[in-house]
């Protein structure tokens, strides 16, 4: 596979279809993975595709606006290149997405054991709800040749465990945030590093008017963690990306999934499918659910 | 900043219940107010005066007037700020006398929430920004939708003030419902004897264009500048060479129902609906016509002196610009299917009032006999029956149709004048006959031509031997009664047109669960729309007579024509703003915003050094409903007058 | 002067518990799948003594993430300041880790030399700590190449190290031995050989190095394209500048009438953003130069030491493995050993 | 009565006891501003433990005004519009009840009371509707008790 992205990659830059390649590479601990950005035809070879490959490079479309990028990208990492299209972030023409057949990436925070008490390795969390291995759009796809690779096993109700919270009672659940909550230190790693997150001024660091408080404090963080959370709802694609990057262990992606939960059910609505379809928040049916209101 | 509070007794409504004197104290005290005062009545003139005064004195510049609500005189206090030399957005109400003292009793805690409004006020004043109204330029030209009575009146009135008016109709005629009547109450005029002149003057008239058998496609735009798109329907005959001969339709080999007579005549396939019809040139019906079905007869072609028929005739799709318009659309018929009771489609000799006014009519199909369609026969024992729909919640409408009580004794004594012979009885729940000789007319009808009114509903219509067995219960007599009938009419209630709510929905009017489409206020702007720039007239409201629908007409026309007249329109500047540095261009605006107000634009970003489309507000078509700004994620854009800074301090400040 | 204690685990954790009567207890604890954090020890048994580092220094008990310095209020048409009062509760920090320690006496270098911050003295005057020493440091630590070791003891009342049968401490201040007066007992012989041989094999046991660059020879690089190359991972978020105990940037905001202190980070395009709406470092390339120079060449100039301990967090952290040790090593045109 | 000084925290209750619940209504003009109006028109008697943020629509209230208000210690938030059909606007309610279904049923995940949160139809002539809507508000927020969470810390 590597061979063929390295071969792909090459000829784009070498036939000056891209002016640059977004993509992987070793990173100097040896073992991890991380982004490498090309811009010789010649350099090429330090391209590496393996399950170490977490990162959702779309993330970084956005410093090269107006320039022609070849991106690899994953299932998961299309799907926010289709939201970025949706919300006139990129040209199609701009981007050359190298697709790549995926099937599955590692936990790295586990595998790297960052937390000391590393259960066993394996597939991160969120390979264990993605059904599709081929990204829903992209230039060139590159598939697996040979036998597969074994891919994670996928969970029967991809909202199980938001619908285990859910079930907890309203004190239980506050209590539980609360303790999450408290950790942030506010760093909002998990908005750079979120391909969505392109706002040139977040609200977050707005102060006419000031949305959340700056304060490391429940008040902040907990109005911070719910801006974040409200400002995806029905954008995000769930790549785990924030989950992954956030440094205290904030389960991020659980907030995102329950909003996603919602918006599936409440709405029929699915991002990151069509870039023709409408934001979900910018517009209605008229038979949305009213029962809450009085 | 300095900050002047002027606290409102609004003599006893507001004093009674809140120590004002003390809410006056304790907003003296609060940051960056400089003067606090109290007065009797703040909207008087003194109190304006008052106002004036202190803002010159303690060179005030920012006002908060703590009285009753915003709806009732932030207008009043806006001009009173302006005239003080205080821009008139930076002046803010604290409602205290709706939201407070007239809700609350106990007078410490009113007094303790009057102070918290006052405080809440002035916050927000304290981020308000100076605004200038906004001008916009006025296309000076007036649209008609709907060509029946009131279209007309619109039409006449606007051009007898030497504006250019159209009217559009999808009819091949003006004239609507009013030119099928026979007579009218309670004068008894022939409906066609004063309608025609009117038709006649808006054909003649220079200032005029008539679209007929046209329809609205689309509406952009706002007051002033309103672009809408018509559909020509083809007509197949040039109405430019047509002369009205009437060679065409009397060879045509076709006959059909026709619409106009309620089916109780016939017509041709190339027809003009009625005599007077405006403009007098047929149309091919296209259904019917053997050319277009069978691909023969050619007949109309043949014969046309002036080479007018035109086969090939495709629609036409023009777009013109419009300064107001004017919705004349109209009203239909309730569809009383619903009432199996009343046998209508079941038997023949069961109608509708608008049968009966065909019929009624000399130049109508029967000639003016009153018949049993069922037999031809003339009909002698009539039963009206009132109510057919409306005030029935249940199966038909809420409201009441407002004119049914009067179109039946109309009929009943239309009924009496064409045949001596014949009897009415009219079933009715109430006779509504407010208006002016209504009562007189409904009395008349009763005591000298002999019509029986019977208080209650009818329980069931069937046929026997010929006749309608009719019964019913005479509540008043507590009699059970039936009557043998030679016909039945129903006073069938009006409704809004099937595609009211599309045309609204065009319009960007609201309109009502019965699609009746909704004035800007029930009283006080009956002929306006929230909509500026787009008035209302006639049955598509509420159900209206034809004087009620020619005085909302005039109405309307003066409406429309105050826009005519001004130079630019003045307009709130409470819109949307964007700020470029901060729009991402993602265009979530654009796809919330209900008045397609928005619009990309290209920007230089010297921070990027880069072209890039940001969002722009259209401020002429900004209804600063504020939509776009909660679906802003980065809050680029924000609205005037009620921005996320004012928000934001207001709910710091509780 | 140091003079040692040895004692067993289950003596420690009955000590604190009663000096939990008069002072704070603060030490990491490890969450399940989360890491480990300094917390507030209700139970003293919660204490983390094994390997692993906290994911936050202690730094933010001493420069908080965020404090109020000053709340305004309003009185008879007044503006009127008023100071926050300083906490005076005493605490104890336990189970810290030496680059932490070290780092606060860098920070001492910045709020506790010209310039007096009252907030951040009387937090160190109010604390007590009591490190451990490194039994296996962490791939990305290198603090041996920072002046600093597993057995560094700068800034420390007391220095634990875990021996196989039990701990010693290493006691190093006054505060420090008055509070190690009633628990454990001096060293035999043994132990002392012991001790000595186990602090001669941790100062090997870093195995990442770095030579930082000398003198003016960043400077020469300043307009380098390197440092576009190297920040173009960069995602500008603020985990290399929050948890890394030397960096001391801070915000002013003003909340709800009150001043607020809070971290901030040259790797917010905001951080340098003036009102004017010019910022002179625009984009990543400036902001992560900024990084770089800050820590192994402005502050080297100002104060004479490199601003960093070596700990290895914001590598460990870094969400897109930027390695700062990697970059300043490979710094083009420095001379190599 | 109350206080002057500047500090947002005045005039909460010290007590649980003397505690009375703090309750913001986001109210569009058209409509419930205008039931509100007619409320006090009508002399109809409620609590005096709202107040009113005037807003042009449902659809201008921001999710983050809601949450400001909650983290600074508001007891209970109601966003009041038209009823569906009634918008001045003709749609702004419409994006409203999208919007908010989602915020109320993500605070109800992260352990916000779903009583402190609440949406309302009330239409211009409504006015018996605000008062009822307002005392049953006010008795919710009383039994879920004052928001003091997010005053803990900074």
């Amino acid at each position: 596979m590597i061979d063929r992205i390295k071969k792909k990659a090459e000829e784009l830059l070498r036939t000056k279809q891209v002016d640059l390649i977004i993509g992987y590479k070793r990173a100097p601990d040896g073992v991890s993975v991380a982004p490498v950005f090309i811009d010789k035809a010649e350099e090429t070879k330090e391209l590496i595709w393996d399950t170490y490959c977490v990162y959702n490079l779309s993330n970084y479309l956005k410093d090269f606006r107006g320039r022609k990028i070849g991106i690899i990208a994953k299932a998961c990492d299309a799907r926010s290149i289709i939201v970025l299209l949706q919300e006139n972030q990129l040209k199609r023409k701009d981007i050359f997405i190298i697709g790549v057949e995926c099937s599955g990436i590692v936990d790295e925070k586990k595998l790297l054991s960052i937390s000391p008490q590393t259960s066993e390795l394996g597939f991160d969390e969120r390979c264990r709800s993605c059904k599709p291995s081929k990204p829903p759009i992209y230039d060139v796809l590159i598939v697996q040749e040979g036998q597969r690779p074994q891919a994670p096993r996928l969970e029967k109700d991809p909202y199980g465990s938001v619908r285990k919270s859910e079930a907890k009672s309203i004190s239980e659940k506050f209590k539980l945030w609360q303790e999450e909550f408290s950790r942030c230190i506010r760093c909002y790693a998990c908005r750079q590093i979120c391909p969505l997150c392109y706002c040139p001024r977040c609200v977050a660091d707005q102060t006419q008017p000031s949305w959340l408080s700056r304060a490391h404090s429940f008040r902040g963080n907990f109005t911070w963690n719910v801006t974040r959370a409200m400002h995806l709802a029905g954008r995000c694609i769930d790549c785990g990306e924030c989950e992954r990057a956030c440094p205290v262990g904030i389960p991020l992606r659980d907030i995102n999934k329950k909003i996603e939960k919602d918006v599936k059910e409440l709405f029929n609505y699915e991002a990151g499918l069509s870039a023709e379809q409408k934001a979900l928040l910018s517009c209605f049916d008229k038979n949305d659910p009213e029962d809450f209101i009085r | 900043m300095k900050i002047g509070v002027f606290v409102c007794h609004c003599g006893t409504n507001i004093a009674a219940t809140v120590d004002v004197e003390r809410v006056s104290q304790e907003a003296a005290k609060e940051p960056r107010v400089k003067f606090s005062t109290t007065y009797r009545y703040m909207c008087s003139d003194p109190g304006q005066n008052l106002i004036k005064e202190a803002v010159k004195k303690h060179h005030l510049d920012r006002i908060v007037i703590a009285s009753c609500s915003p709806s009732l005189h932030e207008k009043t206090f806006r001009k009173c700020a302006e005239k003080a030399g205080v821009n008139p957005y930076l002046m803010e109400m604290a409602n205290i006398r709706e939201h407070c003292s007239w809700v609350h009793q106990d007078r410490v805690e009113a007094t303790a929430k009057a102070i918290e409004l006052i405080r809440l006020a002035l916050a927000k004043v304290s981020r308000n920004k100076p605004l200038e109204y906004l001008y916009i330029p006025i296309e000076k030209k007036v649209l008609i939708i709907g060509g029946g009575i009131a279209g007309i009146q619109s039409a006449i009135d606007i051009a007898f003030a030497n504006y250019p008016a159209v009217i559009l109709e999808r009819e091949p005629s003006i004239g609507g419902r009013m030119a099928r009547f026979d007579k009218t109450f309670p004068t008894l005029d022939c409906a066609a004897c004063i309608l025609t002149p009117k038709m006649v003057t808006v054909s003649q008239s220079k200032h005029v264009t008539m679209h007929t058998y046209s329809e609205i496609e689309g509406v952009k735009g706002h007051v002033g500048d309103f672009t809408v798109t018509i559909r020509k329907k083809a007509r197949s005959v040039d109405i430019n060479k047509c002369t009205g001969c009437g060679a065409c339709y009397n060879k045509c080999p076709v006959r059909v129902p026709s619409e106009f007579d309620m089916g109780l005549g016939k017509r041709t396939a190339i027809y003009i609906p009625f005599p007077q019809a405006v403009p007098n040139v047929p149309v091919i019906d296209r259904q019917n016509c053997l050319w277009f079905t069978k691909q023969k007869c050619g007949i109309c072609k043949k014969i046309c002196p002036f080479e007018a028929i035109d086969y090939d005739m495709q629609d036409e799709i023009i777009e013109e610009k419009f300064g107001a318009i004017i919705v004349a659309s109209g009203f239909t018929q309730f569809n009383h299917a619903v009432y199996g009771e009343y046998g209508y489609g079941k038997y023949k000799d069961a109608i509708t009032g608008l049968h009966f006014e065909r019929m009624a009519n000399s130049s109508g199909p029967t000639g003016g006999k009153i018949i049993r369609p069922s037999d031809g026969k003339e009909a002698r024992d009539v039963v009206f029956i009132q109510c057919v729909g409306s005030r029935d919640e249940q199966k038909g409408l809420s409201y009441c149709s407002r004119l049914c009580c009067m179109y039946t004794a109309k009929h009943a004594l239309l009924l009496k004048e064409h045949n001596k012979d014949a009897q009415a009885y009219v079933f009715y729940i109430d006779i509504r006959a407010a208006g002016k000789n209504y009562e007189e007319f409904v009395k008349k009808v009763q005591d000298e031509y002999g019509a029986v009114y019977l208080r209650g509903r009818v329980s069931r219509i069937f046929e026997k031997s010929g006749k309608l067995i009719v019964r019913g219960a005479d509540t008043l007599s507590g009699a059970q009664i039936e009557i043998k009938a030679d016909l039945v009419v129903l006073a069938t209630g009006l409704v809004a047109q099937p595609d009211a709510p599309g045309l609204a929905r065009m319009l960007h009017i609201p309109y009502d669960r019965n699609n009746l489409f909704t004035e800007a206020h029930p009283k006080l702007a009956p002929v306006e729309t929230i909509t500026s720039g787009v008035f209302l007239t006639g049955a598509c409201q509420s159900p209206k007579d034809i004087p009620d629908t020619v005085a909302t007409a005039s109405a309307a026309s003066v409406k429309a024509l105050g826009l005519m007249v001004q130079d630019r329109l003045q307009r709130e500047p409470l819109v949307a703003k964007v700020d470029a540095k901060t729009c991402s261009g993602c265009f979530a605006c654009i796809q919330a915003c209900s008045f397609t107000a928005i619009e990309e634009e290209e920007i230089e970003d010297k921070r990027l050094k880069k072209k890039r489309l940001i969002a722009k507000v259209l401020e002429g078509v900004c209804t600063g409903c504020g939509n776009c700004t909660a679906v802003c994620r980065m809050s680029a854009i924000d609205l005037e007058g009620f921005s996320n800074r004012q928000i934001m301090e207001e709910i710091e400040a509780l | 002067m140091p003079s040692e204690k040895f004692f067993v685990k289950e003596d420690l954790y009955n000590k604190l518990e009663e000096l939990s009567k008069e002072f704070e207890i603060i030490g990491p604890r490890e969450l399940p799948n989360k890491g480990i954090f300094y917390q507030s020890l209700k139970n003293t048994r919660d204490l983390y003594l094994g390997e692993g580092f906290a994911i936050e220094p202690i730094k933010r008990f001493f420069l908080k993430p965020s404090e109020w310095i000053f709340d305004e209020r309003f009185r008879e048409n007044k503006n009127i300041l008023e100071g926050i009062p300083l906490p005076a509760d005493k605490r104890i920090i336990i189970s810290v880790r030496p680059c932490e320690t070290r780092g606060l006496t860098l920070l001492d270098k910045v709020f506790d030399s010209d310039y007096k911050d009252n907030f951040y003295i009387n937090n160190r005057k109010r604390t007590i700590i009591i490190g451990l020493a490194c039994n296996k440091p962490a791939k990305n630590c290198f603090c041996t190449s920072m002046g600093g070791s597993p057995i560094e003891s700068r800034g420390m009342d007391v220095l634990i190290f875990d021996m196989d049968r039990g701990l010693i401490a290493e006691i190093l201040t006054d505060r420090g031995r008055e509070l190690f007066a009633s628990i454990g007992e001096g060293l035999n012989e043994g132990q002392r050989r012991l001790l000595k041989e186990d602090k001669e094999k941790k100062k090997d046991l870093v195995e990442k190095k770095l030579s930082p660059p000398e003198g003016k020879e960043l400077d020469k690089i300043f307009e380098s394209d390197y440092w576009e190359d190297v920040s173009r991972p960069c995602i500008g978020c603020g985990i290399c500048t929050y948890l890394c105990p030397t960096c001391h940037c801070f915000d002013l905001v003003d909340e709800r009438r009150k001043r607020l202190r809070c971290y901030d980070s040259c790797s917010f395009p905001d951080f340098t953003l003036e009102a004017s709406g010019v910022n002179p470092r625009p984009t990543k390339k400036e902001r992560y130069r900024q990084r770089v120079f800050h820590k192994f060449d402005y502050f080297k100039k100002n104060f004479g030491e490199n601003l960093c301990v070596g700990c290895g967090r914001c590598i460990r952290h870094c969400p897109v493995k930027i390695d700062i040790a990697d970059i300043v090593d490979k710094v083009p045109g420095l001379k190599k050993e | 009565m109350t206080a002057t000084e500047g500090s947002p925290e005045r005039k909460r209750g010290k007590d649980k006891k003397d505690w009375e619940p703090r309750i913001v209504g986001f109210l569009c003009k058209w409509c419930s501003y205008a039931g509100a109006d007619l409320a006090g028109t009508s002399r109809l008697q409620y609590p005096p433990n709202i107040r009113i943020v005037r807003v042009p629509c449902s659809g201008r209230v921001n999710p983050l005004f809601v949450l400001k208000c909650l983290v600074n210690g508001i007891d209970g938030v109601l966003v009041s519009g038209c009823h569906i059909g009634d918008c001045h606007y003709s749609e702004g309610n419409f994006y409203a009840r999208r919007r908010f279904v989602i915020l109320k049923r993500l605070l109800e995940y992260l352990g916000i009371d779903p009583r402190r949160f609440q949406m309302s139809w009330i239409s211009a002539s409504e006015g018996d509707k605000w008062a009822r809507v307002v005392k049953e508000l006010v008795e919710e927020i009383k039994q879920a008790g004052p928001n003091t969470e997010f005053r803990k810390g900074i």
